[in-house]
């Protein structure tokens, strides 16, 4: 692990290396610190064609603080940005100055907002999971679990986060397809401990529901902690999205029946491939790029 | 009778108990009236209600024959009455010219100017005679007695019309009282009314032109001064028929093993190689003006402040020590009364009882961490009532206590913790001749027991009574030591001064 | 003595009793399903962590100082269970010791420096909140540790009495901590060094290692919460408690205790917790939206401030 | 006197400047592009917010209070400009005052509850943290309002001089507040009110109006904050400078400033406000990993308050 250490404090040294930096959310999310380790492994093998930078923020709702990154990446003197924006409107105008300062930006896992790009008069490529079909997948594959007519609840993530919101909606749909009602929907910020608060008193104040959508993993788990804790294991079933480890384990116990997986480890290596395209050549008109998402299930785990 | 530039009718104020019941008052332009009590009578209370620091519950007061009541202090200083409190309350963290000018800054659109604001100070301070403290130095850095003068020196610096006075000298040496004594002489010429409390009954004879004497809240006299003995106050305070202490004689309890030793002792300019010694049985008095360093002295030997030099025996055969924390002190057996029990002395937001027991809890009070409540509550009471403390129950918070009765609880803590040397400053600040005499009588009986006692004091007549020995420190310097029979007043006032005679000539 | 002392109490805690039954009623009437046992046993399982963390941080306040870092130091606790249990494959009472003893190590740090150093505990706990939340993500590489059920049982009801080892445990040191600062020698030297520390040092007691003991107390009673919250959520969260601290000193607050030290009271921290706890889980069981549940939660923490200062003024007033 | 007087001046920052110095030299040392003029282009634009919330913050600890609602009084002012400026077409200029007088009413209410109901300000500004939060939520309906170019102005580098409007506001505000804290009576008061605020009764002078207006300036800064913050970002978030207050307290505490009230110097708060700017930047160009940036920098805020404060003691001593 000494070497990865090393990797992580490599700065801009050569000249004739391109430097990427990679800008992500909060790292103390599994699902950042995943598309970390992935990026470093990439760039271990990788070490000779570009130096890597990443950095991420305090928690996945300090913008000020993703802003001020992006000015301190292009005040380091790197060549490309690729990153996951905290918000899809108040990335766009720092990003056109670091565009304007000849930096190459590449744009993952949270798609930047199309009017805010056109009126910013720039164009940054898209490399990432369409969040709502990766919560549509999820939300089918649980309403093939229950029938018509039967109630479920919604955690969803801040309402201020585009992803969030795209997975919530993903989920409706699904749930709409079915003929299920959603008889709540809360906001439990994507943290676990109040997802566990919300989904207990969810489960007190509705004692029909059949089941739980958590818009992360993390709320996945609270849920699973307040099934547990109101005594309804087994009776009550449990989404999320992220495929973190901890739910994997808890999928293999049967505690939690799908997740989706946005392949965290290879969304920024697909975003840092694409930046170092472009670098090679700049001429190229930047188009963007799908990445997978996969639904998660016991299943998944059996071969 | 001409018409009374202050008078006051059925004058009642209640807290949880009635401490002002119905008092009559009234003061003249042009005099100086003493108001007399014990501890707890409610002198404060009354000047305070004056001074429009606290509203009467009930009773009507009038100034100049117009109705007076003041909503704030602000309103009372608009109508010409000025106040300095028993209580120090200077703000340590602004300078000393600031605090003097707090509530008429020099300004100009809200900005200070400040030439003005230091020029103002030096005026009020030079004219007090305290051209030696710096306008600019934050108050906290101050002495007690300094913090009192300049108290004074703001208030003699404003026009006013009513001074009320509230133990000003209870910090104060003799010299510095003299000077503080000429100033109200000159004040009263200009007709200005002069409240003036003390328990200093020989001052209240030499100043007063009348007095008023309050026992429990209640008015019991007023009479003109002249013609009147402190033994005849002291009566009419307590209730009982004149005492006779005047007859008590001195009886030493000294022995020949000594108790403490302490050589050399240093501390930048304000302590300078100081040595004494104190026997077992010994009460060892020590006098000087103020800021000649005895505080700061008896610290330095307690281990509150680190000394630049100096070290410390105990008992004959001792070795030389030095205490870095007044804890070690304490488990030696010394013990401690502050000069300042707002500051250190006293927990004063917490009760009696917690106050009395905290330096013995561990010693006395505790079984296995826990602390017995039983003979914690005993023994306080015991103390309490020796000091005859005047308190609604052992439960009620310091700070609710009358500035003599929080002194009481300052010493009880040190009986109730049974030490073997205690130092004493300023042992009587702001207590009643009653009390004083048992204070006197407790220092006398603790060096029956054969405890080595230190006391500094600014009444020298207070270290005249109960000392068997009075040293004598002048600008941080002992510079003579007096057994009893060989001082004299003027003798110990030479030696007081005789540190800054050398500097001037 | 003893009826009055009762009678005391009893006032002493109506004003905060009082809010939580009204707390609780309004609940009632908006929510049909919210006085149902339930809920209750809901709340009781949320609050142990909040509980154990405001014992620990009333003491603090009491000594006039302040412990910014108890999210970070029960996210340490929880993490170093969480690597021993699901990594090591430890058992669980070969963890416990461990993860309280991080919690107590980080207080004893907090302690040490800013009592020996003589700086602000809150500068000192501040850094603190940073290095143990980043230790936690080096112990942990950033990943949530699932342990799963052998650590569940601390939070499972026992059989019989509805409560589980957790509530227990939270309810012992809120007895505790209230016995301790108000019966012991220990309690009152903390008191009195949160009134006037000078006074004390010149009543010839030394503070320091008073002091020390209260930071490395409540760093133990963090890593006690560290496990009830990993017990209640199988799962040793990176993330956990953060911003615990301010719910924390709210809870003491609204108990009465003050932050300028020398006042403060355990059972009374514990009743804030209680009006917290009520009003998370009401608010989410009416669904109420985001906002609006920031916004009432805002009003509720004023409001209950208000009152109880209102109640002892006026039952000052009458004594 | 002026002599000496600067002297005084230079010894008091020494230790600040000198952490400071030393954290540019380690970073200068460790990347090859941090002692570039795009690096301090970038700390200068950075910290306007902080700086301004410090400011404020350093006026409120004085009075012996606290602010915990800088962050969510800063995002309400914020949301108030940006709905003005997106959804309703509102001048920069017509819509400037409108945040200001956002900012200035939440220090009102703050103020004037705390002080006329004498209750901690602690916790009425910990109801107003929720309170503004979810108002601004309520402002906004939980979306970032993109302004675009129309506010940017207010942050982007003047021609010639190289510094943003932004950030000479947020200088004008230090100089400003070290002024009113020094030389004027009202900042006089305030050390006093902050002392002893029973002595300034006793002097027969009114505290409440002075506190009041403190929380009021502070909140009034917290509105220039959002503006700040809102130009650098083009857009108003709801989500803004959430736990700033914890930045903006040890800005002040690093400076110097007691939380005990009557001590405290802006100046030296901005030089707190310096020492974690540039450590945030200097941490993120080396390209750290976040558990040891969080590590790091909880370390680095201890460090400078005990260099500080071994100093202090050292010219106390020397004296
Ligand atoms: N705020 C208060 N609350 C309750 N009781 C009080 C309060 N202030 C004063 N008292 C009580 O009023 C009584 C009179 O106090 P006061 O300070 O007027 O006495 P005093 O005559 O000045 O005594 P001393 O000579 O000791 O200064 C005392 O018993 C005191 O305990
Ligand atoms: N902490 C301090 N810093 C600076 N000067 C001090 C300090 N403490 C005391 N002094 C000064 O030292 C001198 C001696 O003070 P000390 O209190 O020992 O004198 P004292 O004889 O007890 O007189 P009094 O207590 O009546 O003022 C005074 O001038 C005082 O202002
Ligand atoms: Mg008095
Ligand atoms: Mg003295």
């Amino acid at each position: 692990s000494s070497n990865k250490q090393d990797a992580s404090v490599t700065a801009a040294s050569d000249t004739d290396k391109p430097t990427v930096a990679l800008i992500m959310k909060s790292l103390a999310n599994d699902f950042f610190s995943t598309m970390e380790a992935g990026a470093k492994a990439h760039h271990q093998a990788h070490a000779d064609e570009y130096d890597l930078l990443t950095n991420g923020i305090k928690d996945e709702s300090d913008l000020g603080r993703q802003v001020a990154l992006v000015d301190e990446m292009v005040a380091a003197g790197v060549d490309a940005i690729v990153i996951a924006p905290a918000d899809s409107r108040a990335l766009v105008p720092a990003l056109r100055k670091a565009i304007q300062a000849g930096v190459v930006v590449v744009n993952i896992d949270n798609r930047l907002d199309a009017e805010i790009l056109q009126q910013e008069e720039v164009s940054i490529p898209f490399v990432g999971p369409d969040n709502q079909v990766g919560a549509k997948k999820v939300g089918d594959f649980l309403a093939g679990k229950l029938s018509q007519g039967d109630k479920v609840a919604v955690l969803e993530g801040k309402p201020t986060a585009f992803n969030g919101v795209q997975r919530k909606l993903g989920f409706e749909s699904a749930m709409q397809d079915a003929g299920i009602e959603i008889v709540s929907s809360q906001s439990a910020d994507w943290e676990t401990n109040k997802a566990n608060t919300i989904a207990a008193s969810m489960l007190s104040e509705h004692p029909e529901i059949k089941a739980i959508l958590a818009a992360n993993d993390s709320m996945a788990l609270g849920a699973v902690a307040a099934v547990k804790s109101a005594g309804r294991s087994g009776d009550v079933v449990i989404v999320g999205f992220d495929n973190i480890p901890a739910v994997q384990e808890l999928i293999r116990e049967r505690r939690v029946l799908a997740t989706a997986d946005q392949h965290g480890d290879q969304l920024a290596v697909y975003g840092i491939e694409t930046a170092l395209e472009i670098l090679g050549n700049r001429d190229a008109a930047p188009a963007d790029v799908e990445t997978p998402v996969d639904l998660i299930t016991v299943e998944s785990f059996a071969e | 009778m001409p018409d009374s530039l202050l008078s006051l009718e059925g004058l009642t104020k209640r807290y949880a108990v009635t401490v002002l019941d119905d008092v009559d008052f009234d003061l003249q332009g042009g005099e100086i009236h003493a108001l007399l009590g014990s501890n707890g009578a409610g002198k404060s209370t009354l000047c305070r209600i004056i001074a429009g620091l606290t509203p009467p519950t009930s009773g009507s007061m009038r100034l100049d024959g117009q109705v007076y009541s003041p909503s704030g202090k602000q309103e009372a200083e608009h109508s010409g009455v000025q106040i300095v409190q028993q209580e120090l309350c200077l703000i340590p963290t602004l300078s000393v010219a600031e605090n003097m000018m707090l509530s008429r800054m020099p300004q100009r659109l809200g900005i200070i100017k400040q030439g003005e604001l230091r020029q103002q100070a030096r005026i009020a301070l030079d004219r007090v005679e305290l051209g030696e403290i710096d306008p600019d130095l934050p108050a906290g850095k101050l002495g007690v007695g300094r913090q009192q003068l300049v108290e004074i020196a703001t208030a003699l610096d404003r026009q006013c019309r009513i001074l009320i006075l509230d133990e000003p000298t209870s910090s104060l040496s003799g010299g510095e009282a003299e000077n503080l004594f000429r100033w109200l002489d000159r004040l009263r010429d200009e007709g200005i009314g002069i409240i003036y409390i003390s328990h200093r009954l020989d001052e209240v004879a030499q100043l007063a032109d009348r007095v008023t004497i309050l026992r429990d809240g209640r008015h019991v006299c007023t009479q003109y001064t002249e013609g009147l003995s402190t033994d005849e106050m002291v009566g009419l305070m307590t209730g009982e028929s004149p005492a006779q202490h005047s007859a008590e004689s001195f009886r030493s309890y000294r022995t020949d093993r000594v108790a403490l030793r302490a050589e050399n002792f240093s501390h930048d300019q304000v302590v300078r190689n100081v040595s004494f010694h104190v026997h077992e049985g010994e009460r060892f008095g020590i006098a000087g003006l103020v800021g000649a360093g005895r505080s700061e002295l008896l610290r330095l030997v307690f281990g509150a402040d680190s000394a630049d030099s100096g070290s410390l025996r105990l008992g004959d055969s001792g070795s030389p020590l030095r205490f870095n924390h007044p804890h070690e002190a304490v488990d030696a057996g010394l013990a401690m009364v502050t000069e300042d029990r707002k500051s250190n002395g006293l927990l004063l937001p917490l009760s009696i009882r917690f106050n009395a027991s905290i330096a013995s809890l561990a010693s006395r009070f505790s079984r296995g961490g826990l602390v017995r409540r039983r003979a914690e509550n005993e023994t306080v009471s015991d103390v309490a009532h020796q000091l005859d403390l005047r308190c609604r129950d052992l439960e009620q918070a310091t700070v609710t206590l009358s500035g003599g009765n929080q002194q009481k609880v300052a010493i009880a803590k040190w009986l109730v913790r049974k030490a073997d040397i205690f130092f004493f400053d300023e042992p009587t600040r702001g207590i009643d001749v009653a009390s004083r005499r048992r204070i006197y009588r407790l220092i006398e009986s603790l060096a029956a027991e054969g405890k080595a006692i230190v006391i500094v004091s600014s009444d020298l007549d207070e270290l005249l009574e109960t000392c068997d020995r009075i040293a004598v420190m002048s600008a941080g310097r002992m510079v003579a030591t007096f057994s009893r029979g060989d001082w004299s007043v003027d003798r110990i006032m030479q030696a007081a001064f005789s540190e800054h005679m050398g500097k001037t000539a | 003595m003893k009826r009055t002392d009762a009678v005391r109490a009893a006032v002493q805690y109506a004003g905060l009793v009082g809010v939580l039954m009204i707390l609780i009623l309004i609940f009632g009437f908006a929510s049909e399903n919210f006085l149902k046992a339930a809920t209750f046993v809901s709340i009781a399982n949320q609050i142990p962590d909040l509980t154990l963390i405001a014992v620990g941080m009333t003491l603090v306040l009491v000594i006039g100082g302040i412990d910014l870092s108890v999210g970070s130091t029960l996210a340490l606790s929880a993490a170093v269970l969480g690597v021993l249990m699901a990594d090591r494959g430890w058992s669980l009472w070969a963890s416990i010791p461990c993860c309280v003893l991080t919690g107590a190590a980080c207080g004893l740090f907090n302690g040490a420096v800013s009592v020996l150093a003589r700086i602000p505990s809150f500068i000192v706990t501040l850094g603190m909140l940073e290095i143990a939340r980043g230790a936690t993500k080096v112990v942990t590489q950033s990943q949530t540790k699932y342990i799963g059920s052998s650590v569940e049982i601390v939070s499972e009801p026992i059989a019989g009495i509805l409560l589980s080892p957790a509530f227990l445990i939270a309810l012992a040191a809120v007895l505790g901590g209230q016995f301790l600062l108000s019966r012991t020698v220990f309690g009152r030297y903390c008191i009195a060094i949160g009134t006037n520390e000078e006074a004390v040092r010149m009543s010839g007691i030394r503070s320091a290692p008073y002091s020390i003991t209260v930071f490395v107390l409540c760093g133990a009673l963090c890593g006690l919460a560290g496990l009830t919250y990993t017990s209640k959520l199988s799962t040793a969260d990176p993330n956990a408690a953060i911003g615990i601290e301010l719910s924390a000193i709210a809870a003491c607050v609204i108990g009465g205790t003050s932050l300028m030290g020398g006042r403060g009271n355990v059972i009374s921290s514990f009743l804030g917790v209680l009006i917290i706890a009520v009003l998370q889980t009401g608010l989410a069981q009416i669904g109420m939206t985001d906002p609006m549940k920031q916004i009432i939660t805002g009003g509720v923490i004023v409001v209950a401030v208000l009152l109880d200062a209102a109640r002892m003024r006026w039952s000052d007033r009458k004594r």
